[in-house]
This record gives structure tokens, C-alpha cells and sequence, in this order.
């Protein structure tokens, strides 16, 4: 790891629901144009930790740094703020509008006059789609009426298309299909070239060992620990995240 | 048949939800026509009918923005009546005494007062449901009740009349209408207004390369467009004022009436005020962000919250706006009466909230129409004044009101699942 | 002018028991007239009662009989009555416009009838008032009556107001609700009630049961049938009685007269007390109490068995 | 502090919003008693409250599955009434030329008539909602317009009255009440199955292996159960009947009275009527096939259909049963008053969806018990005969209500976020 | 493939939204004791087909046979009557109730008094998720409180606990961990061995060659064809699903 100041540091990071601590006194960070992976099993906390910086939840306790600087984020508008985009693993669209209304809500393109400019949205929208899954068509659709890949389609459409500094890939490709999966892989590459950190969440261990620079797996809430891609083999990540230990370590007592 | 029919609609581009419920709308029409040898089918008669719906059709757009977030508002007849009696206390009671009776700038205060009025109660409405999170059926529901009370209160359950002058002709009546010759260019300027706007969206999507209709299909439209306009504007002025009406304005403007000399209506100024609340509306919902944003917070309000809304602040803009419109609606209710007494706005809750979901808005949030919420309210006043028209005996009416508003919207979800959606 | 004329009635709340007698008798004399009979409910709005006289009108209507939701909140309605040259009958309730010719019985007399009644059965104590609905005016109309007969009695002491209520759209159920609360805080310690009309008086009688206290002087209007065997039972001390025959076959001949030009034979000047003279004529109404029940048999406005269920009065036997 | 109050309540397993609820209910009480020294809280009024809420919360039951399965019913005030006006009619006019005035079976087939009626009426609303999908919001807004005019038709607008001598206890009273005897058993009764549940419930989890409550907080809890029944039952049983009314009775039974005796009134009839559905809805909510569905349609209307569930016969079902209680309660209501007239069940509709509403049904669907519909009801009925208690006048009765109903909601919403959901 | 009569024939399969041909002509077949893979590009038609056989969508052409009996699927009570259990895309929880209520949904167990027997399907639920997700514990959460992953486990649960004939799984290891996903591969195998015919829609190539014994493949509604696994490679899948032809035929021209 090099010494310059993170991107982002998520520091001892805690919230619980109804007395069950979901994440644990949790501690992550990401440089410029760098990829972590999150891991862990289903349940882990690893999407709640990161909707603690998405503005999606109020941690309880814990603290988060942008460039260096304590930040507080009490809510997707904060998170706006800083340039943090985020794909939600529920996608969070808007089902009763098409793809361009959801791909630019809350920032809309506007004519002139003020109104909202929806031609110039759904311009840019066939564009940017035309990247990420050459399939669509359903421009007109409300996104209820998508398929669930298609759906995942606009989340990340959403996400990239604004100059992200951070972003925040919560299992981006799970209903991707070969092609379009390998379209995200290789738009991630790219971002990273541009100098935006990534937090990537994915159960696929072979795409984390393709795509991340470093993984972060958690179990049941804690961090089991966080490894440099290199130094690692696939079976390494497994082990951790079943088992709950580092390489090389005693697997920790259950709970 | 059906295919080519549903074809055709589909070239054409219109929701076939307005066509099924312009449908219903003609077919009650007729129906009526029919039993009152088609009295129901004179100008005189969609005069009255267009003057009638004003109030409630204004309400009913606000309340597509309130339904349409997954809210509710009960409080809207008890707010109009309380907003109708303050203003009409301010004319009657008060600014006569600081300005003189019949002070020019009388009506424009109590104007202003009331959509003024409307918007604060609405505004504090929309913040109680927005940032205390108290459901907006109890918010309202204590707002019904309330302003009932405080409508009471502001002059002990005594009627207020007769309003100032100029206020007046806000409700319409004879004196009340653009006359011959404005009407007839407010619809040639409307029709111009329509037939550009649809040149234009025309030209801004073949701009950015997307296929538009065939030529001859925008062609039906706007020349439907225009030709609605200007028949309206044409019935309006087909509607001669009665004698004693004339004679009473003649006397007023100081004319001297010649024999045979006929008068005609023309639009009536609620349904002008009506028009541009249906207009501001329709490019709110569509074409504003705040429109979208309400569209989106309906559709899921975890994801419009996630994508930066700030939706708490938008629930207290779409009481807010609610309210300015109940206070214009109360403007028309209380002008139209020349009197506001504290029975004003009894049951225009539901009157409205009817007129929004028989105009397709779903109850679940998310979808609804501007236009549909107009057309809804046409089609609850057609209901009521039909009934009044045709000679049923009174308690009857509610019955075939009742049976006629279910069967209306299930004709019309029967002909749209026919064309398919 | 050969076809035959048309009278347009608009009721202000066609639900109260009353109006269906009004009604019928406003047919019957219309029947007699050869005259056709259309109609409108206004269901308790002011802005519903104005469309609906719009209808009627378009409807062809050469005469109107207009029950008034609210006496100034009609104004527009006879305003547009009478640009067409069609006359106006302001029916049991007051217009404020001078065109319209008034036909009622008078309200606050009615309110005097009920309070005197009462007062003759119990000249002291505790008295309660449940009022009519606050929407309407002639609840306060009633209540100015009652007042002026029990002022006198307030004033030397010999009674006192110990409970007072309206009653929120004249409904039976409200006015027990109030009536229990009021006994509640009162104790029971209420000697009689001055209820505003028959189906109010209902909702009291129900609630003094529930104490035993039935039989304390209770007062009403409109004759419901309920309220007459009450008062043939002894529950209820008065019902005034307003023959609504009377009040609606006048209605229709007065119409018929109006629309074809004629003079109302009877008629009088009369001034409101905001100022407003109008034609009018004034039906009196009749206090029915245990005493003089053969007066609504005799009129054959109800039938014995209906009027004497578990009744010993010597009318019923 | 809070954190040690929290635990407490979870250790015992409650669930807040219960008590956030019973917690505002109290307040209300104690704020009332102190306006009217004290008699708000006397066995009386007490008595009074409890037979006043019956009609309404026996209603507002059944509107917890009509709105948990995301839909509304705005006719049930005046299907009451029609109901009402119909077995009114067949007790004053009907039975007793058939069978004799005063027949014994006379109160049987008019109860039996009611609710037959009701579940008709409903389940017909309920087809036309789940088959032919025309949305609920209309049909019961069209059933409010039909049947209260259908209710008028049934006596022409007469007022019925007097009702069958039997038929009235169902409406409570002095003699419609269990007595003192059959009360103290009642008590006894409901409160030996109250504990007998508890210890059931906890067999069967432990029997299953399950983690159970400490024996201490299932004790607690048992014993404030029957501590509450048993205290409901005295407090009713301490309430003496008045001199009056027992010389009716003592008269109509034959009884002598002798000087200083006393009877009380005890649980009222359409208390215990009320007691009886509020258990059955219990049980059908939590413990039926039925009953899950209906949450479950109305946590996700497609995954339930998808599940296997007939989703529109299941919304006939529910308007069936919200039908058949209104029929009860329309029983309560006109036995109560032992009359029917025009205006029974006026604003019904509306008092028993905020009675709901107020008891934590969410509008959304989904969400709602059948005991906070039942608080809720109460806490209506609180704030309005409260009002009338302390010699508010109806104007500024309503304002009050308005008020402190959303003020109530508030203080619940609070008190659960705090308590951590 | 052997002759023997199939458990579930689909021919001829249509349907269209609002113009659109979702499902054109598609044809597929499924033995006892076989699982089918169906392979495709995001909004291919895969779920749209499989909605047609479990009743959630009725096509417009087509018939299907079970058990060579030609069968009317009008809605998913009717699915059920031929033992179709479906895990879908969507999931279709009941979002306010718990692991317990939904697993059981539509199939109660009852007290001999007819009453839920919500203790016993509790133990029930405990049992089965033990076998899929031994992390999970939240019983008593609504399943709008789990993970994505746990949601899915419960549909999974939901699926398999009946006794199916004929399972369709649309893409149910979606959101699953690897040690998840590990044991629904577990339990698709010993499905098979007990007779059930599987469907079985996944975007991992990797997984549908080790799981299935035939792949159909269908792109824009059509179907590219069906093949053996054992005769294919991971890439000639690859290229039906991108290119839309099956190995050694040449492209189809684009519509
Ligand atoms: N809103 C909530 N209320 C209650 N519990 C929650 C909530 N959100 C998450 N949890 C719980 O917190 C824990 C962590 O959930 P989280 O969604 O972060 O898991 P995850 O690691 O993202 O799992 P997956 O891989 O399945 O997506 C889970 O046990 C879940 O049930
Ligand atoms: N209810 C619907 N209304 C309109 N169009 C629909 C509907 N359901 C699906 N579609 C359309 O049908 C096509 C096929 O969708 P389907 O869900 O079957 O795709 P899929 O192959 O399952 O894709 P994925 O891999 O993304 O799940 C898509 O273009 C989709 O937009
Ligand atoms: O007769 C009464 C009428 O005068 C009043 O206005 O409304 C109630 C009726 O009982
Ligand atoms: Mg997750
Ligand atoms: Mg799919």
C-alpha cells in the first residue's frame, strides 16, 4: 500500500437493527484508481457497510474520511456531495418510469427554459446503454417491464455516467449475462484507469481476482481481514470467507 | 377489426386511457341527451356543466401530485369552506371598512389572501406527513376536522354575502365570461398554442433522430386539437344570455338595448381559470423536475430518497401546491355562490379524490394524469347534473349515481384491456 | 301555450323523514294542476343546490320551489331564476332576495312552541338543550325561539342551563352521545329537555332510558311518527307539528299560479330580519302533546295503531 | 435508562406500539379526568365510553384486513344504515304481523337477518373488486351513494321505532347488560383461557426446542392479562344502576325492591359482543390459513398469487366479513338508540378507517392488528365524548379532535422510534 | 436423447407485450431425472418462457404437455396441481412476513384443530435453511429485513422443500455466496438423482456445464437451439448465446 492520502477510509464502522450488530467496528479504505473487493458470505454486512457511505443508512458509531477529511453523510444528498455513485444490489429504480428517467433522476438534463429536455436524456441514455448491453431497446418501457438483467443495466448506467470519484458496485453483474458481464469488466478497467476508486462487492471469486487491486472479506459483521490481490490464490479467498481466517491463521471461535 | 382499430390508436399515439374515458364521457352524454330530448346536448347545458366542474377539477389536479405519492388529502372540502369563509369575511367584514365598499383592489387581495391562505395550511399539512412522519390520512383527517370547526368560528356560523363585484365574476354567471369576441380569440390563440407545441416537440425529436409519427397521423391530431378547441369556444358562444341578464348589464354599462339584440356567453372565467390550472399543471407534471420527482417518489420512494430526492421536503411542495389550489378552487366555489355559508365544500373530499381515480390515478402511488383528473371531475358533475336533468326522482339519484360512476370505470378498464393496456 | 307546465323543486337534504310528505303533497297539487313535477338533492350543499337549480331551468322549468341549504347562498340561483323570467318559492326556509315568495312555517315560533311546552310541564330545574345541526340556521333560529320563552324563568332563578349541545347533522345517534355525557357530568341531576326536533328527541329519550329517567319533559318537531307514540307513551312532552301536507299542496298551487302570472290570493308583505321584503305567507304550526293527539288521528296524518303501540291514553282507546 | 426500559419491555416481548398506544389512551383519560373532576374516570363513564365504542370498533376489525389487503371500504356507514333500516323495518313492520308483536324468535332472525345481509352486500362489493377489478376506492364510494339511498327507499325515510324488547339489550342499557353475577363469571372465565393461551403457546415452542421468555416476564405478563380483565369487569360491576331504571326492571321482573338495595350494571352486551370479534378476528388474523393470506396479499399481491393463492376470491372473502360486521355492528347501533332513522351511520365510514388507521393498519397494506384497530376506536371514542364530557361545543369539539388526533399518532410514532421500531 | 415420454414438452411458445414478441415460437422439452439449462442475453425471453410453464404469464400460442398430456396452465394454482415449483427471478416474497410464513406460503401446516402451526413450520424452516445458508438465524424477521442472498435462500427453500416434479430455477445462485452456491449445486445434483426435472436459467457457463445435461439457448425471443453438454464446449455455449447460432452454422442475419 502506498502512503498517499485514501480516497475514502471507513473507519471502526458499527450499526445495529433491533440489538443485532449488522456491521462490527469495521475499517476499509480505497485509493484513487484502485479496485477493493468486498467479500463474505450472504449476510455478511457487506452491503450495509457500504450503504453507511452511500448515505443509505446512519452508522451508529465509526467514521468516515474523503480525501483525508472527517465527512459526515446523513444522507444520499451528502453522499451526492462528494461524488460517492453507488449501485444498489436492489437497484433502487424507479419501476413506473423508463430507463432515461431513471438513469438521470435527480439530475436531469434541462432545455433552456428550465423544462425538463427528456429527448436529450433518452440521446444520451441509447448511448451509454449501447456500451453496457448492445440487446436494449426498450427506451419507451416503464423499467417494470424489463427483464431483471436489463434492469441492472440502467442501475449502472446510472452510476457511471456521472463523473463518479467513488463508486460503489454493490454485486453489479449478478444477473448480467457472459457478454454483458464482461462489458461491466471491462468499463471497471477502464474507470480505474481514470482514477476512480472502486468498491466492488461480487460472490464471484474469479472476477474479484480479476478486476481488484485488494479485497476486504467480512463475516458476520467483522472484518476477517483485508489482502492484496497478488499476494493471494482464489483458494485463499474462499478460505476466508467460509471459514472465517486469514492465510496462515487459526480460524477464529464461533460466535 | 379489433386489431386494426387498435393499430390505428397506436399510429396516432394517444393513451388509449383518454380515449376510454372520452369514451365513457360521450356515451353518458348521449345517454342524457336522450331522456331530456336532448336538452343535456345545448350550449346552455355544457355552459352550466363547465362552470359546475371548475371548483372540484381544480382540486383534482393538485390531488393526482398527492395520490401519486402514495398520500392522501381528506382535508380539502373543509379547507375550501374555511378558505371561502375568511376571504369572504375579509370582503364583507373587513376591507370595506379600511379600503370603502367596493374598492378596486378588493378582489385582487382576497384573491391573493386565499391561494395564499391555501398554500401556508398546506405547506404546515405537508410538513406534519413529511418531517413528523404522522401518515397523511390522520394529518388530513385532523385537518378536515379542524378547518370545519375554525370555518365555524370565524363568524360564529354566520353566512357571508353578497361578495364584492369584481370578485363575483370569478364564479361565472353571465357577467362572469370572456364575452363573444374574447372567447373567440382565446381559442384561436389556444389552438395556435397547441398546434405549435406539438410542431415543436415534433421538431426537437427529429432533431435527436428518433422516429416520429407518420405526417398524416400529426396531422389528425392537430387538427383534432384545434378543431376541440375552437368547437368549445363555438358552443360557449352559442349560449344567448337571457333577457333579464342583458337588460341588468345593459343598465349597468349604461347601453341602451335595441330589439332583437342577442348576447352570447362565451367561456365562462372559471373555466378559463380551470384551462390554465389544467395547462401549469400538465407542464408541471411532465416537464418539470419537480414533476418527475413526484412521479418518481410514487413509484418507489426508497430509491427517489436513494437517488437524492429530498422527499420529505417534496411532500410538504405537493401539500403546498394542493393547498394553493384548494384556495383557487375556493375562490370559484364562494365567487360562483356570491356567498359562502358554513355548509361550502361539504363532501368535495371525496367529490375530488373521486375525480383523480376515475381519471386513473391508483390509489398505490405512481400513476396518474392531470388530464385524467379533469376529465374524472366531468364526468362525476355529468353523473350528478344529468341526474338533476333527467327527472329522477330525487332519493333515486344517489342510487344511479352510484351504480352509473362503478360502471363508467369498469367499461373503461374493460375497453383498455380490449386495446391492450 | 298547450304544453302543460313544469315545476322544478330543489331539496336542500331529501334524507330527513319530513320531506316525503312535502313532497307528495307538492305532487298531488301539481297532479291537480295537470303540471309536471322535477326534482333535485342537493345533499346538505350550497354549491350542489345552485347546480342543481342550473339543471332544472335548462331542464324547462316555468316555476321553482327551492328548499334553501342556506338562505343568502341561493342568491345566484334565484338571480338566474328570475333572468328567465321564472318565479321563485322559497320553501320552509328564508331567502334573503326579494324575489322569491316565502312560504313556511316560522321557525322561531316553533322554537317558542317547544319551550313553552316544556315549561308548562316543569317550570323549574335543571334544563338541558340539545341543539340542532351548526351547519344549519334554523338551529339557531329554534334556539333564539326557546330562549325568549325560558329567559323570564332563567332570569328569576327558577331554571337552570345545565347542559348544552349541538348536534353535528341532526343525527339521533350524536345527540344520545351528548345527552349521556351531559347526564354523566350532570349526575342525572336534569329535571327537562328542550331537543330541537323529533329525531334529536330520539337520541335524548334513548340515553334518559338508560338512566331510568324516562318521562322528564321532552320536546320536538315534525310529528316523525316515532315521536308521536313517544308522545302517546309519555317519553316525549311535545312535538310540533308542522303539516307539511299543508305546507306542500300550498307550495304547488302557489307555483302554478306564479308561473301562469296570477296573484297568490293570501299573500302579505313581510320583512326579514336583515331587511329584505318579500311576498310570503305563513303557515301556523300546531304543538301536538298528550292532550290534543286526536288532532294528527283527526288529520289522518297517522295511523292509530302506529300512533298508540303500548300506549294507555284514552285517544287510543 | 431508556436502554434498561427497552430491554425490559423486549424481555417481556411486547410489542411497542401496543403500549406506545395504551400509553396515549391514558393520557388522554387522566387529561379529561382532571377537565371534569375526575368523572371522566368514574365506572360510569367508563361503562358510557365502552358501549359508545362497540359499533364503531367492531367495524374498524374488519377494515384491518379490508385495507392490510391494500384496499378501502367507504360505504360501511352507510351500509350500516340501510342494514339498520331494513331490520328495523322487519321488527316494526314485518315479524310482528307474521308471528305476533313480541315473538320470542323475533330479535333471532332480525340479528340473523342483519348479518346475512351484511355479507351478501359485502361479498358483491368484493366480486366486483376482485374479478371484474374495478378499484375498491369506487365501488364503496358508489356503495355509499347506493345503499344510502337504497335506505331511504326501505320506510320512504321513516323513522323505526320501537324496536323488539329483546333486540334492544343487544344495544346495552341498563337492563342490556350480564349483570353483576354473570359478569364476575364472564371475568373469570375470559381470564383463566387468557393464561390457559399463554401456557399453551409456551409448551408448544418449548416443545419445539425454541428459546421461551424468562419465567418471570411470562408471569408479568400473565398476571397483568388477568389483572386487566378481572380489574375491567369490577370497575363495570361498580357501577350501580339508577333508581329509576330499577324500578323498571324490578317492575317488568316482578321483584320487589326493597329500601337501599342496589344493582350494579356490569359488562354491557355490546361489549362482550365486541370482546367475542375482537377474539375471533384475533384468531383469524394470527391463526388461519385465511388470515395469512391476507397479509401476505397485502405485503405482495403478486407473490401471493404467484404462491398459489386465489387472490381474488380472497378480497370477495374479506368484503364478506367486513360485510357480515358491519352487520353486527349495525345491530349494535340501532339497538342501541331503539330507532333507525336516515341519518344512522353518517361519518361511520370515516371513524372506523382512522380508528384503523390510528391502531397502526398502514394504507399501504400489509401491516395491521385487529387490537390496535380496537384501541384505536377507543381513543376516537375518548376524544369525543371527552369533548362533550368537558362542555366543548360541537364547533370547537371538532378542532380539538383534530388536533389532538394528530398530536396522539404523533406521540405513538415517537415513542415507537424511540423504543427502537 | 432417449425416447421415453417427456415430463414437460413446451411447443410452439408465444407471447407478446404490447406488440413486442418477448417469446417467439420456442420449443423446449425436459426428461424426469434431467436438468435443462436455458442460456441466454439479458432480456432474451429465458424468464418470460419459464413464466408461461408455472402459470404466471399465459401465452398467447403454444401448447404444453405433461407427462405427454397436453395440459391448460392458466394461473399458478393450476402450476401446482402438476407438482411446478418455481423459484423466481423476483424472488415473490411476501416482504412483510417471515422465512417461515413465506416458505410455507399457500401450504400451511395446520394443528389438528386446523389453526397455523407456525412452531412447527418454524422447526421445518430450520431444518431446510440449515442445509442451504447455516449462517442464517433471522427467523423472526419480516424477509424485508435479510440480505439479498438470504432472500434468495428462502425462495430456494421455498422451491424445494415440496415435493416437485418439475423445478424451475431462474437464476437462483444469483446472489449466493460461493459456500452457498456450492450447496445448491449440492442439491440440484441430488434433485436429479431422485427423478425431479430441473430448469435450470444461469449465466455462469462454468456452472450450466457442470450441472445440466442439455442446453437450450435462445436470443431475442427465439430459440438458437438445444444441445447436449457433453457435446459442446464453454465457448461454442458462448458463442450461441453472443452470436445466436449454434456451433458450426453460420450467424443468423440480425432483425
Ligand atoms: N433494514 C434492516 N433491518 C434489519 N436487519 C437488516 C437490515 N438490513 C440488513 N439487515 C441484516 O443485516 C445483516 C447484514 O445484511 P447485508 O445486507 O449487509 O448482508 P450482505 O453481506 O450484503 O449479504 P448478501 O451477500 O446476501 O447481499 C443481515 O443479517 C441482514 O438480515
Ligand atoms: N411484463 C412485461 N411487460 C412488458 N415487457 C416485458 C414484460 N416482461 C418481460 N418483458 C420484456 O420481454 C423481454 C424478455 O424478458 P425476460 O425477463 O424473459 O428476459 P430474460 O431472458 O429472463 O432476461 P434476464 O437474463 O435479464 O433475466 C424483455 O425485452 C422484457 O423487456
Ligand atoms: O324540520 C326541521 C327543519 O326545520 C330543520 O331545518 O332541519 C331539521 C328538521 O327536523
Ligand atoms: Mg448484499
Ligand atoms: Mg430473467
Amino acid at each position: 500500500m502506498t502512503n498517499q492520502t485514501p480516497l475514502v477510509e471507513m473507519k471502526n464502522m458499527s450499526i445495529s437493527f433491533g440489538g443485532i450488530r449488522a456491521v462490527d467496528d469495521v475499517s476499509v479504505d480505497l485509493q484513487p484508481g484502485e479496485v477493493v473487493g468486498l467479500l463474505g458470505h450472504n449476510g455478511a454486512g457487506k452491503s450495509t457497510l457500504i450503504k453507511m457511505l452511500s448515505g443509505a443508512y446512519q452508522g451508529d458509531a465509526g467514521e468516515i474520511y474523503v480525501n483525508g477529511e472527517r465527512v459526515e453523510i446523513h444522507n444520499p444528498r451528502d453522499a451526492r456531495k462528494y461524488n460517492i455513485e453507488t449501485i444498489y444490489q436492489t437497484l433502487a429504480l424507479a419501476d413506473n418510469l423508463d430507463a432515461a428517467s431513471n438513469l438521470f433522476l435527480g439530475r436531469e438534463l434541462v432545455t433552456a427554459t428550465g423544462t425538463l429536455d427528456d429527448d436529450a436524456m433518452e440521446a444520451e441514455t441509447r448511448k451509454i446503454m449501447g456500451r453496457l448491453n448492445p440487446n436494449f431497446q426498450k427506451f419507451s418501457s416503464p423499467v417494470s417491464a424489463l427483464s431483471g438483467g436489463q434492469r441492472q443495466s440502467v442501475a449502472i448506467a446510472r452510476a457511471v455516467y456521472f463523473n463518479a470519484k467513488i463508486l460503489i458496485m454493490d454485486e453489479p453483474t449478478a444477473a448480467l449475462g457472459p457478454h454483458e458481464t464482461q462489458m461491466v469488466a471491462e468499463l471497471i478497467k477502464q474507470l480505474k484507469a481514470e482514477g476512480i476508486g472502486i468498491f466492488l462487492i461480487d460472490h464471484d471469486v474469479h472476477a474479484v481476482m480479476e478486476l481488484c487491486d485488494r479485497a476486504s472479506v467480512m463475516k458476520n459483521g467483522k472484518l476477517v481481514g483485508t489482502v492484496n490481490i497478488p499476494d493471494v490464490t482464489d483458494d485463499d479467498l474462499l478460505s476466508m470467507i467460509i471459514l472465517g481466517k486469514k492465510p496462515g491463521e487459526k480460524a477464529p471461535a464461533e460466535e | 377489426m379489433q386489431n386494426s382499430e387498435q393499430s390505428f390508436i397506436q399510429k396516432l399515439g394517444i393513451d388509449t386511457r383518454l380515449l376510454g374515458m372520452i369514451g365513457a364521457l360521450v356515451v353518458l352524454w348521449i345517454i342524457f341527451g336522450v331522456f331530456t330530448d336532448g336538452r343535456f346536448l345545448s350550449p346552455r347545458n355544457f355552459f352550466n356543466v363547465s362552470v359546475q366542474t371548475a371548483s372540484v377539477a381544480v382540486m383534482a389536479t393538485g390531488m393526482v401530485f398527492v395520490i401519486v405519492t402514495r398520500n392522501i388529502d381528506l382535508s380539502v372540502g373543509s379547507m375550501l369552506g374555511f378558505i371561502g369563509m375568511t376571504v369572504a369575511a375579509l370582503q364583507v367584514q373587513v376591507l370595506p371598512d379600511i379600503l370603502g365598499l367596493g374598492h378596486w383592489s378588493i378582489w385582487i387581495i382576497a384573491a391573493l389572501a386565499a391561494i395564499a391562505m391555501g398554500a401556508v395550511l398546506g405547506a404546515f399539512q405537508g410538513w406534519v406527513i413529511g418531517y413528523l412522519t404522522v401518515p397523511a390520512f390522520i394529518v388530513t383527517l385532523g385537518g378536515f376536522l379542524v378547518y370545519r370547526g375554525a370555518m365555524w368560528w370565524v363568524t360564529k356560523g354566520q353566512t357571508q354575502a353578497p361578495l364584492d363585484t369584481t370578485f363575483r365574476l370569478l364564479g361565472g354567471g353571465a357577467e362572469g365570461t370572456l364575452g363573444e369576441t374574447l372567447s373567440w380569440i382565446f381559442g384561436a390563440v389556444a389552438a395556435l398554442i397547441a398546434v405549435a407545441m406539438m410542431l415543436l416537440s415534433r421538431k426537437r425529436k427529429s432533431d435527436h433522430g428518433f422516429v416520429v409519427k407518420p405526417v398524416w397521423a400529426e396531422g389528425i391530431l392537430m387538427a383534432t386539437a384545434a378543431g376541440l378547441i375552437i368547437a368549445f369556444v363555438w358552443i360557449m358562444n352559442s349560449y344567448p344570455i337571457a333577457k333579464g341578464a342583458m337588460k341588468r348589464i345593459a343598465a349597468a354599462k349604461d347601453i341602451e338595448l335595441t330589439e332583437g339584440l342577442v348576447w352570447y356567453h362565451g367561456v365562462a372565467i372559471p373555466v378559463v381559470i380551470l384551462l390554465a390550472v389544467t395547462v401549469v399543471m400538465t407542464i408541471i407534471a411532465q416537464r418539470t423536475r419537480f414533476g418527475r420527482y413526484v412521479y418518481a417518489t410514487g413509484g418507489n420512494p426508497e430509491a427517489a430518497e436513494l437517488s437524492g430526492i429530498n422527499t420529505r421536503m417534496l411532500t410538504v411542495k405537493v401539500f403546498a401546491l394542493m393547498g394553493a389550489l384548494t384556495g383557487i378552487a375556493a375562490i370559484i366555489a364562494s365567487a360562483r355562490l356570491n356567498a359562502v355559508d358554513v355548509g361550502l365544500g361539504t363532501l368535495d373530499e371525496l367529490r375530488v379524490i373521486a375525480a383523480a381515480v376515475i381519471g386513473g390515478t391508483a390509489l398505490a402511488g405512481g400513476f396518474g394524469t392531470i388530464y385524467g383528473a379533469v376529465i374524472g371531475a366531468l364526468i362525476m358533475q355529468t353523473l350528478q347534473s344529468g341526474m338533476a336533468s333527467v327527472g329522477v326522482d330525487a332519493p333515486l339519484q344517489n342510487i344511479v349515481v352510484g351504480l352509473v360512476l362503478v360502471f363508467a370505470v369498469w367499461v373503461d378498464i374493460v375497453y383498455r384491456r380490449r386495446t391492450g393496456q | 301555450d298547450g304544453h302543460a307546465l313544469t315545476v322544478g323543486v330543489s331539496w336542500s337534504n331529501f334524507q330527513e323523514e319530513r320531506w316525503k310528505t312535502d313532497e307528495a303533497a307538492i305532487k298531488g297539487a301539481l297532479d291537480a294542476a295537470g303540471a309536471n313535477y322535477i326534482s333535485a338533492d342537493a345533499q346538505s350543499s350550497s354549491g350542489k343546490q345552485l347546480s342543481d337549480v342550473e339543471a332544472l331551468i335548462a331542464q324547462g322549468a316555468d316555476a321553482l320551489i327551492i328548499l334553501a341549504q342556506d338562505a343568502s347562498a341561493v342568491g345566484p340561483a334565484v338571480q338566474a331564476a328570475s333572468d328567465e323570467g321564472i318565479p321563485v318559492i322559497a320553501y320552509d326556509r328564508l331567502i334573503e332576495d326579494a324575489r322569491a315568495f316565502y312560504l313556511t312555517f316560522d321557525n322561531v315560533e316553533v322554537g317558542r312552541m317547544q319551550a313553552r311546552a316544556v315549561l308548562a310541564a316543569q317550570p323549574k330545574g335543571n334544563y338541558v338543550m340539545i341543539k340542532g345541526s351548526p351547519t344549519d340556521p334554523n338551529a339557531d333560529f329554534l334556539r333564539g325561539g326557546q330562549q325568549e320563552v325560558l329567559q323570564a324563568a332563567i332570569d328569576a332563578g327558577d331554571i337552570t342551563i345545565v347542559g348544552e349541545a349541538y348536534t353535528d347533522g341532526w343525527v339521533p345517534a350524536n345527540a344520545q352521545r351528548n345527552m349521556e355525557q351531559i347526564l354523566t357530568a350532570a349526575d342525572n341531576k336534569v329535571d327537562a329537555v328542550v331537543a330541537s326536533n323529533d329525531g334529536t328527541a330520539g337520541g335524548v329519550v334513548a340515553a334518559l332510558t338508560a338512566q331510568g329517567m324516562e318521562g322528564i319533559p321532552v320536546s320536538g318537531q315534525d310529528g316523525d311518527h316515532a315521536a308521536l307514540n313517544r308522545v302517546a307513551i309519555g317519553t316525549q312532552t311535545v312535538s310540533v307539528w308542522k303539516d307539511a301536507r299543508a305546507l306542500g299542496k300550498a307550495a304547488g298551487e302557489i307555483a302554478v299560479a306564479l308561473a301562469a302570472g296570477e296573484a297568490v290570493e293570501g299573500a302579505a308583505e313581510w320583512t326579514s330580519p336583515s331587511g329584505t321584503t318579500l311576498q310570503s305567507m305563513f303557515l301556523a304550526p300546531v304543538p301536538v302533546t298528550a292532550d290534543n293527539l286526536n288532532v294528527v288521528l283527526d288529520a289522518g296524518w297517522i295511523a292509530k295503531d302506529a300512533l298508540c303501540a303500548g300506549s294507555s291514553l284514552a285517544v287510543c282507546n
